[in-house]
Parts: C-alpha cells; structure tokens; sequence
C-alpha cells in the first residue's frame, strides 16, 4: 500500500480523470464499493456490526450503562455516540486525545441517529428519575481507505437494530431487543477533480476537496448535513447530491431492514 | 410560539430576523476586529495577522494557513461554562476556520498564519453564525482580501411551521435547525449544517429564508465597514 | 500594531525616557490611563462590568452556582476567582491550558477581594451544611495593552458591587443584591528604564523588569502585595510606591462607589 | 472448577489451551497484520513501516524504534471500556515493545520507525499474550526480518492446581499468572510477568506448561503465515 | 557527578570488566551496595521510611483515607501503591505526567506487596458496605543511582510494617498499628556486560540491557516476575537469578523484620 | 495563642523563629542540594547544571534560563496531596524562579538551563520561604555564582499581634501573612507577597521582623555551607 508522496500530482491526476468522467479505481460518479455488513459479531458487546465497503473496515458496538436520569427529564434515558479512530487504521492516524476529525466523525454520525428519533428515549427510561439506560454506540475503524463516515453510520444503525438490552446482568428485568423504530442512513459525497463523487476512496480525499454528508430518515426527510473541510458549492450542486441521496439511501435501508 | 397569522411571540414574520448591530475596530490591538450584536447575542472577533507562522510545521509552502477559535466566555450562559477544552467549540472553531479557508486569499501569504479569536460574551441561539459573520467583518476590518464576504445565518422549525432566526425561547421548542454560510455575492455555500426533521418542501422553505435573510444582513456588514451607523 | 522586535533596543528607548523622566506614551511617572468603567453590560451574567484602560479593555461576569458547604464551615458560602487571557486579547497569547501568567492574574485579583473581606461569606449561607452560594467571578480579557492586574481588579469589585443573587431562578427565595461591604482597590506598578512607574503599557511590560501590585482596603489597610518577574527593589523604592497605591486608591475607589 | 480427574469446566486437560485461530492480511491498509481469536479474545494487529521517525528527536542512528500501542477498544469488555489514557494499556503496551525489539532485527533500517498497532476488540483472560502472539505475525505479514518469532502464553493456578490459558471463569478465581513470551525456535524467552502465589515447585510445572504449548500455539502461527489454514 | 555521554563506550567498557568478572565500582557480580534503612522519619505520614543503597536514596510514605468499599466487596478496605521519579532525583528525570518508566516501577512494586497477601484488606472494614480505610503508599525517589525499584520495595514494606491506623483523627476509634503478616522482598537483576548482576548502579543500567524483577515471600513462595526492557534469556539464567534471590531474599527480610 | 507578656504558645516571643537545621550535599547524584527542617518543615533541594538547554526554544542567547519547580510530596501533608499539576505549586514555583533569577548570575552561562528542584517532604507552615531559602544554599552548593544569598521569612498576624514565623497552630488563625525574600547583606529585596490584613502601621512591624529574622538564618546558612554544624 502506497499513498502518493505528491498531493498536486494526485489532484492534476484526478482531474484528468474528471474531466472523463472517470473515476481512479474505475468506478462511475455515483457508484459505491462493494459492500459487506454483517451483525452480532463481538461476544462482549450487546449489539454489533461490522462493516466493510472495500478496503474500508469498520466495527460499531453498542453497550449499556444504568445512568440517573437528568432532573429536567425523569423520564429519559440518553444515547451517547462516539467514533475512534485509531493508528491501526492507516498511516496517517496517529495516537494521542481525539483528532478534531474524529470528534467531527462522531458527532456527524451521532447528529443523524439521534434526529432521526428512531431511538425513544422515553422507552429507555427504568424507573423515572431515579434509573434509565444510557446506550452508548462506539465506532472503531480497523482499515481506512476513505469514507469511514458513511461506513460507521451504517454499522451504527445495524448494531443498534440488533442489539439487546441486558436487564439481567442489571438484575433489572429479563432481556429485551432494543427498540429502534427508525433506519436513518447517511450519504457523503467528495468534491474529487471539480465535480461530486460518492463513497470517496483514501486516495480521493487526499486529492480532493470538500465534504458533504446528508443523513435521510424513511420517509426522505432531512434528519443531518454537514459540509466538511475547505470549499464552495452552489445550489444546483447541491440540489443533484440530495437527488442521488435520495435514491441512495432507500437502497441501503432495505439492505440494513433486511438483515 | 406562533399564532394563526405567522406571527411569532416576538413580533417578528416567520422570514424575519432578529435586530442586528455591528461595529468595527472593538479590540485596538488587533490588526482587526468586530463586535457583533443579534438579539441578545454578542461576539467579540480579533483577527491578528498575517504573521509568520510558528511552529514550522504548520507552515504551508504555497499558502497561508487559518487559525480559527471559537470560544464562549464563562459568563456567557445562564449556567456558568467552564472554561478549558470543549468538543463543541472544538467543532465549531473547524467549520468557522473550513468556510473562512473557502473565501480568503491564502495564497497572496505562503508561510503565513492568520488568527480569527472568536468570543462569545453573550449566547442566545444562533451563536456560530454570528461568530461567522463578524469573523468575515473582522478580516475585512484587518484588510485581508477575500473573494467575498461570508454572511451566516439559521432557519428552523417550530410547531411543524418553518421560521428564519430562532430565538432562545423558540430554539428550546425547535424541532430543526439549518444553519448556513452565504457568499452574498453569488449565492454560493461555504458552510452547510442540519439537525433535527424536515420534510423535502419544509427544508426548501428554511433554504430560502436564509439565502433571502442574508442579503438583509449583507447589507448591515458594507454598512460597518465603510464606517456608517449599522444600527 | 506593531510590537517592537528587538527587546534590546526597546529597553534602551525606554531608559533614554527615563533619564528625562518621560514615558513612551507621554505620561508623566505616576500618571494613569484614561479611564472608562461600566456595569451590567453582559445580559447573561448576574453582574457584569467593562473597563477600559486606553487600549486595555476587560470584562467581567459574576455567575452563581448552589453548592454544599464544606463540612467544616456548615454555615458559608464561597468565592471563586477565575482569570482568562486569550488569544483575541492580544498578538503573544496563545490558546491551550492557562499560562503561568494568567494563574497569577487570577490569582493577585482572587487574594486581593478575598482578604479584604468584602464579601460577607457567611451571608451567601442558604441552609446551613445543605446549601449555599458560590460566587464565581471571571476575568475576561478582549485586548491586552497593559496592566491588566488593575483592570481585572477593577472590573471585579465592580461587576461585584452591581451583582443580584438569582435566587428565583435556583427557586430560594427572591432575588437580592449581593452584598458588597468594602471596595478593595489594586494598583499595579511596574520597573521601567530603572525606575517604577504606575500602569504600564505593554510595550512598558515587555521593556521592562519586575511589577509590585498593591491591593488596600478602605481604610488604607493592606491586604494583598504580590512581586512579579525577576528583579531586585528596596526598601525605600517600595515606601514611595505604596505611598503612592494609598493616594491612588482612595480616588478610584470613589469611582467604583460612586457608579 | 476442575475435577479429581484433572479435567476443567470447559472440558480442558491441566495443560490444554483454548481454540485459536489466526488470519493475515485482515487490515488491507496496513502493511502487514493480523487477526488472532483465541477463546472469545480476538485481537487485530496492524503493522506500519519502516517509515520515516519523526519527530526527528526519537530516531536513532544506528537502528529503528519500534512504536508499539496495545489497546482495548471500548465494547471489548462487559463493563465499557472508557477510551484514553489507561496505566494498565500504556504498561502492557512498554512490555509488549520490549519482547517484540527483541526479536526483530532493528540495525537493517536506521532512522525508521516500525509502528504495531495492537487492538484488542474482544477480550476474554490473556489479552496481552494474544496481543503479542498476533503482533510477531502481523510482523511477518509484513516481511520484517526477526530472529524468530514470539509465542506469548500464560499458565495459573485455580483451586491449588496449576494449569495452563486460564479462561475467564478460571481467571476470576485464579491465584497466580504466569505468562511469558517464548521464542520457539530456541527456548528463550523475551517476556515474563508473574503475579501471585506460587510455590517454587508449582513455578516450575507453570513453566514447562507454557513451554509446551508456546510449541503448538507456533504451528499455528506458521500455517497462517504459509497461507493455510489455521483452523 | 558526570554521567558518560558515549553509551558505547560505557557498553564496551562494562563488557571488558564482565569479561574479567569485575564491576565498574569494584564489587562483586551478586553483591549489593551498602544499605541503610531507617522509619518513621516522615512527621505527616501515618508510616514512612528512607532507603538508602549507595548513592540511591528513596523515602516511602503512608498515608490513610476513608474509602467506600466497592459493591461487590463490601468487607474489604483497599491498598494504592504510587511510585514518583520526579526531576530532583536526577538529570535525567523530567517533568510532566508520570513516565512509563515511574508507571512501571509503582505498578511492579505494588504488585509484590499486594500479592504477597501481606495485608488483609478485610482487616481494614470499619462499617461493611459503607467505610473502610484506604492504604495509600507514596514511594518517592530522592537521588537515583540505580536500582530504584529494589530500593522503593524495601522502603515500601518498611514503611507499611511501621504505620499506625489514624482512627483518632479520623473519629472512628483509637488509633492502632496497620497489622502487616508477611515480608514480601523485591530483588532485581540486570543484564551488564553479557551476565547478570545485583542490584545495579545508574551507569550499570545505561551501559546494560534486560532486568528481571523477582519478589519472594516469607517461604520463598514467588509473588512477582517482571521482566524490563529490550532482551533475550536463556532458562538456564533465570534459574540461576532465582537461586539468588532465594538466599538474598531471606537475609534483607530479617533486617527488615528487625527493625 | 500568645500571652500577656508576648509569649507564644510553643514559648517563643514575638520575633522568634522556629529551630533550623540546614545540610548540604544529600542528594548525591546532583551536582548542589540541601536539605532545611525549619519547625517540622523539610524541604530537599536538588541543583542540576548549568546544563545544555532543550528544547532549543528556550535557550536564551545571552543567559541562562532556571527551571525551578516546587513541589509537595505526597506524603508531605496531614490529608494526603494528589502527585499531578496544582495550581498551587505551579505559583509558587513561579515566584520562586523569579527571585532565584534577581540574584544568579546568569549572563555567566549564555544558552545554557539551570534546574532546580524543591521537594517539601514534609510541610508545617511556610512552606515556600523554607524552599527558597534552601534553593539558594543548594545553588550555592553547585558553585553557582550569585549576587547573593536569598533568606526568605514570613510575618503573620495573629489575635491582632504581629509576630515572626508563624507554626501550624498559629497560622490556621492567622490574620496575614507577609512572606518576603530578602538579600541580607544589602537588605534589598527579590521575593514579596501578602495576604490579610495588616494596618500601615502593622505592616511596618512585620517588615522589620523579617528583615531582622533574615539576618539570623543567613549566619545557620553560611555555617552550614562553611562545612560547619548548622544546628
């Protein structure tokens, strides 16, 4: 595995490539990688996924805590979510307190899950104002070829569908499937030789420039954006991207309902 | 929060904004700044720069290089803040520094640093697009060239009605918010964030208020910097 | 602006002045700055107050917190004092953990109102060993020219003096205004071109060699001294000084009690 | 936990070890890794390099550093694992670097640095010598010469009676730990901890325990390496 | 005091003399520095003591501290061990948070002293479920000559052998000896020059490589292996540096139990 | 806490000081140290260098730079001090360096960093004082050329009597404290701080107890440097 020591080679490369409508790893505009998504696959977790879409490997795992419910809202539980992105994940991550890229990771991910209300908080709540489940989701990258935001929100939503409440290791009730009524999913496209590409590689972010990540709920509503890094777009940008969206995620749905 | 008519508990129409001050010059030791009032918001900006950038590492062979932190003060909260690391400020201070890197001329300064200080003296709702824009006011206020000023502004949505500019007691009942960043002069994006549920026709609503919304304040920015009362 | 880049010539310039008594601004030894102070400036904060020192400008918030009275004093409340210097105050601050400076900053200042004894700690008593006020002041520096020991001072008795105890809003009773009994006032002197001069500038600081701050009450009774930086001062150089802190005081603090 | 016949909970001999299985080429970014379950441990080593050290400060002349992070991931364990600074990590992490820089042969790439991610994201009893097996693989994925490679295993003792590759239950209840890391090839060894109670004999049958299965756990390790499987 | 600036020169030189079965400061390959071990020389610890090994001196202090026992051992108090090289102990000690190499040396001896039993952590109950005594041991280096960690174990059960309970001071009752059953004993040895020897000076550590830490219990029952850093030995070794540590052992445990 | 004739509760009068004792040389591996008990106070000081300055950044082309760092032990204290950053230690350390700085010599040592570690081992009141005081023997004792010793002493106030060098019991009533770090052979001072509350003309009292206490312990620390029994 090599990365180019040379970023402006790269980009005049992938320019060339845009302007034929190419793509380096010869995949169209708006075609995504191969993709795999597999469930329940960590023994000490109580809901898992792992997620690969080519050379990019994700896990997600879900555990639960007992917290006291904040005093403004007895009868809530929380979700907390939280992305790692370790070195093992590539060359270029490096150890130390979380990277402001991670941080944003997360919180993108955490914004389009929990807009989404396809967790009720209500329901997580044991005994009001004193006992109520926090569920927390951790995202942990094991191989970064590009893309790990799309990547961790599909292992997100997945390892949230199948997990289980462990009431009986908090000797608080019988196990129980968590309720997750939802399956927002998230579409990112890169701005890669002056147009939009989707599910960018490693390669094409080096190369290219800025962001965009549109989670959708079932119904197509606008659940999370967030345009990421350096750059300028229009409308009419725009306005194609959430059409792509659009069609995009109904697919990936299915995939993750279907599981 | 809205009655029959669209009339928001404030007085205001659904596509209204909140009064708006600006002023140039507010830190004298700056190379620029601004203060910015919106409703009961407050940001002060000092841009220092350009300056040479230290430690070498950051340096950029071909450009200069943002350095952007937004802050809010302790006393800017009903709850006391406390000072120190924070993720959200972390993040904010990364999409303000991304949608400022969009417009400055970085490349007129190889090696360069240019630092924004963003600091919220007062929160209501609304706080990063108003450190947005004074921070744009600010670089103009320190003379660095841009392609365009970057004008931020939110719509949102309160009892199923779509408004622009949620003030405190609406973003508590809020059920979205779009906050954007508007180069004025083309209409194009720079900055780009939603929370929360909005249907397809709702979302397209909220997306006109702000692109309208954001000529109104343009406006009030000129106004400051050619040294008129913005009030 | 432009900060001076070689500190040699800098010192140089500035005993030159010395030598015919002048100061770089034209003030005369014992001369301060213009002087603006006002209160109940920051909607958000309890009190609140601007000051501005020429190109020196501060802000300062007093918030309240409820806290549990320490086991050993059931029946008090308490006071903290928190100072922060930035980087939008000024080209030589930089953001990260707080420096060395403004710990002392904060700390000058927090000595200077305690030991007064200003503040009546066990009137901020709610119930005794549950409840009580913590009184949080906190400093806040917008642009460094200068002496910010006295303006920070400034700022604090005087955001003090016009603070109101938010008692509805923690629902204890009505609000009140905080009582305030004495106007502590600090002064500040720095050694310039080989002599002390009063509120320096920052091209006075960074020219300069040790600072002597001064806090006295209303009674001329000290109740905070503090040395700062490397430097060597005698005996006598320190009785002209605090003469002058006695004089000096005593006119600002009818400022402050006359807003 | 263990029978008058010597036979345990999970149906195990005195001397037996857990199921283990181990992959290559798991992480396609990296340049060498690996993945190791042993028991419901599962670890995941990448390995970097050599690359260029820096910062400067750390290179060495005459030799590469390696940098070596062991970590738990946070849904690894039945209580989360907060992230960040952890004592334990950063020790066995110390441990794990010393074994492993005694193998490989450091003087070919001066000035270089060779980083070994190891990731535990199951664990069970024994993480750190699954950590250091998988990471002498992953090593060898990525063809950096070693003198040999390290078979990391750990005998106890539970209810008086020593045994080898305690699994959790055992491990609740064990009285000792003994784990250390063998070189296979000639007996020596490049790591060794111990806590507990051991007499001196019961210290010695730990020993050889360990020695023998550092042999079979090897086969392992070869097939793997050789492309077979080592189910 | 100069220590060598040419780690291979100090390597070369360290082989000749092991070639010649001779040490840089004369002594013998198993023979210790002269030690000198004296408690209760702390006024504010509850148990302290100083170690002295040639030029290596340490200080051990015990302090106590009402703890909460943990739900699933409501009968037992608890034992902290901490170890601190801080800079004044030698030039090559830095600042800042706690280097691996401090992490390792508390770690290592606290885990001798712990395992050994010594201290029945249910002894310290004072209400089960509610207060129990803490045992906090601070190790802490004065001048690091070498072999820190035998001098911190020795000065760490010296000081636990000698602490009284501070129930007075507490209100929970009369103040009482901390009842220690067993003498866990900490030997370490290193590789220098190609063997191993005793207890080994600063300049025997920089010129050398590997070192085994071995703690023994009153019946020669071992409690604690570690081995340190980069290297490479044979079984037949460790045999012969557990031999030693046998006879070793056995003789430093009567010196402290005679105290 | 004093009587009708002056007398305090451990029988000193009011210009008193507690019994010191002052060693050098107990740090063996540093190149100056000291160790001062004054009342149940311990300080122990190491001086290291004048050594090469790193990082580069912060050598200083025409002097050295100190490295003074204050710290209590963790055992130094009645409640047990957590090891890690404290603001405390982190001023005192500051105050420290600052009059160590006023009179070593440092244009003497050009690029070069002299570290100077204070380590309360076991703390009454006055910590800081026993600690500068020691830190200019134990410069003293690396050969380090100074202007100057530096004698640092406090005076309090307690039961509205000034008297000299507050001890524990005295000090948690203490109404002010004046600590200050005097040169003593020209009387000039480097070291000043006050808390309380002290009348003009009280404060002219404590000022003169210092200045003659000064006196006294300067003659135990040119003993104890003179090879002499400081006791």
């Amino acid at each position: 595995m090599t990365i180019p020591i040379v970023p402006k080679l790269l980009r005049s490369h992938l320019s060339d490539l845009a302007e034929r409508d190419a793509r380096i790893d010869g995949r169209g505009r708006w075609e995504g990688r191969e993709l795999e998504v597999q469930h329940s696959i960590l023994p000490r977790a109580e809901g898992s996924a792992r997620v690969r879409m080519g050379d990019t490997i994700v896990l997600a795992g879900v555990k639960f805590q007992i917290m006291t419910p904040y005093p403004d809202r007895p009868n809530q539980g929380g979700l907390m979510c939280s992305a790692e992105v370790r070195p093992v994940a590539g060359r270029n991550w490096e150890s130390g307190p979380p990277s402001p890229e991670s941080i944003e990771l997360g919180r993108v991910v955490d914004r389009g899950i929990r807009e989404s209300g396809c967790i009720d908080v209500d329901s997580l709540c044991i005994i009001p104002g004193e006992k109520a489940w926090q569920v927390i989701l951790d995202l942990f990258a094991i191989s970064d070829d590009g893309n790990l935001f799309d990547a961790f929100a599909l292992a997100g939503i997945t390892a949230l569908r199948n997990a289980t409440v462990p009431a009986e290791r908090f000797e608080v009730g019988e196990d129980y499937q968590l309720s997750v009524s939802k399956t927002p999913i998230m579409c990112s496209y890169h701005r890669v030789g002056g147009r939009f590409v989707f599910d960018a590689t490693a390669r094409e972010e080096l190369g290219g420039d800025e962001r965009i990540h549109i989670t959708l709920g079932d119904d197509n509503n606008v659940h999370s954006l967030q345009k990421g890094l350096k750059g300028i777009f229009s409308a009419d940008e725009f306005t194609e991207i959430m059409d792509n969206a659009i069609e995009r995620t109904e697919k990936l749905r299915k995939i993750v309902d279907e599981l | 929060m809205i009655d029959e008519n669209g009339v928001r508990a404030d007085g205001r129409g659904p596509g209204d904004i909140r009064p708006i001050t600006i002023e140039t010059g507010v830190v004298p030791v700056a190379d620029g700044s601004c203060r910015m009032t919106w409703g009961t918001n407050e940001a002060i900006v000092a841009v220092y720069g350009p300056m040479e950038a230290h430690p070498r590492k950051i340096q950029r062979q071909d450009r200069a290089v943002l350095d952007v932190a937004y802050n809010m003060a302790p006393f800017s909260t009903t709850d006391r803040m406390r000072p120190g690391f924070n993720r959200r400020s972390r993040e904010v201070s990364k999409v303000t520094q991304d949608a400022l890197e969009s417009v400055v001329l970085l490349e007129l300064y190889p090696r360069s640093k240019i630092r924004i200080s963003i600091e919220i003296v007062s929160a209501e709702a609304g706080t990063r697009c108003v450190g947005l824009t004074a921070a744009s006011v600010a670089l103009a206020d320190a003379g660095i060239p841009m392609t365009d000023l970057v004008v931020s502004v939110a719509s949102g949505k309160i009892n199923d009605v779509v408004v622009c500019d949620l003030n405190k007691e609406e973003d508590n009942y809020g059920e979205a918010d779009l906050p954007m960043g508007i180069m004025p002069n083309s209409g194009e994006l720079v900055f780009l964030q939603m929370d929360g549920d909005l249907s397809q026709d709702e979302f397209k609503q909220a997306w006109k208020y702000n692109m309208d919304a954001a000529q109104e304040i343009h406006k009030l920015m000129v106004e400051a910097l050619n040294g008129g009362d913005s009030q």
